[in-house]
């Protein structure tokens, strides 16, 4: 089981902040298709992945990157602190 | 090393002095401190900065790290809001002290170009006409290649 | 533009904050404070600033006009003591005000490296042992080609 | 009739803060070479011009530079403000 998490406009787009979710994907990119093929929310937010940004655990990271032992993942657009 | 990820406001000029009271042996120090500024139509009611709390502190805490690893620093804080702010609120600020002025300016420049691409904020303008997210500019990516 | 040649001391906190509200539009602003170090042996017991009276404002109106055309700002201030300072004391500091972070920490690097090289002050260090004029440094000289 | 400023070492070495001096010098460097010749502290002072600094009329110059006009002279060792 992780735990999903959506920021700024990924989250207005998916509709919710977080859920919870039991998976078999070995990959964020595995995972994303997975939401996709869900529901339309889903392949609205993720449509354009160069406009996407991923966090495992709390640290940026590739769509390629392994999910194994992870249990949290953070869908967000490019930061704009400062 | 001081890192506050906080809704309240801060008071620029007391944060400085706080921090300069903790730096001893510096010579130099930089505060760089972010504006709210207006909209283009000067319609802003609200900036929202929404955050991803645990990953921020992490993130700004990593940050400073690299900074005070890379050049030699008396001292180092940031302090970034999130919430609802107005035009003219401090948004957030970063203070570097070093013996010479060119490692405190390094140090803040580093900092505020990482913060800005590599901590989980995000900004949304709320104005009479509606809502837009702030988008991310590639200059600021592009600032990190510096370094 | 607000430059300031005084012996008393100042606020850096204080000054920062009443410069901030002096500035309307701007998103980025930029503090450097120069602090007065120990000597190596620790022992210094006042470091004497003397300055030229008239050249001095006029130098350091002239690097902050230089300053002001080169880059956007929204406001500029350089506040710079002379006379008997102890350790710790704040010597001086710029602070300037601009859109973008860019601009204002460029601006801020600017003043002061043309402050140091070019407005005339000098400073003695008076130790238990003996007293001694500061050397200026051949970087100090080499930081201003980067102009 | 122009006035000459001193400062920091220089103005110890000479041992006065300021004077005022008629003078037919030409240049900065006439006006030095005239000064050294008059007493010695002012040859210490001016020993190694690379180690000094002119303001002409509270603007900084060379020591080639002509005086014609010229009403305040200041030398100084190199500037170590911040």
């Amino acid at each position: 089981m992780i735990e999903l998490l959506y920021f700024a406009w990924v989250r207005e787009r998916i509709g919710l902040p977080r859920e919870k979710l039991e998976t078999n994907a070995a990959t964020v990119a595995e995972l994303v298709a997975e939401l996709c093929a869900r529901e339309e929310r889903y392949a609205a937010a993720f449509a354009d992945l160069t406009s996407l940004r991923v966090a495992l655990d709390q640290e940026l990271a590739d769509f390629d990157a392994p999910l194994a032992g992870v249990r949290e993942v953070a869908f967000f657009p490019p930061m704009t602190g400062g | 090393m001081r890192i506050l990820v906080q809704s309240e406001a801060f008071d620029m000029g007391a944060e400085a002095n706080a921090f300069a009271k903790t730096v001893s042996g510096a010579g130099a120090i930089v505060t760089f401190t972010g504006i709210t500024r207006d909209s283009a139509k000067g319609d802003l009611e609200v900036m929202e900065i929404e955050h991803y709390p645990g990953m921020t502190e992490r993130a700004l805490t990593d940050i400073a790290i690299q900074a005070v690893a890379r050049w030699s620093l008396a001292g180092c804080l940031v302090i970034h809001r999130y919430g609802r702010l107005r035009p003219h609120d401090p948004i957030m600020m970063v203070a570097t002290a070093a013996r010479h002025r060119a490692d405190a300016f390094a140090a803040a420049e580093y900092l505020m170009d990482y913060l800005k691409s590599r901590a989980p904020f995000w900004k949304k303008e709320i104005t009479a006409s509606g809502t837009d997210w702030v988008a991310a500019q590639d200059a600021d990516e592009d600032a990190l290649k510096r370094w």
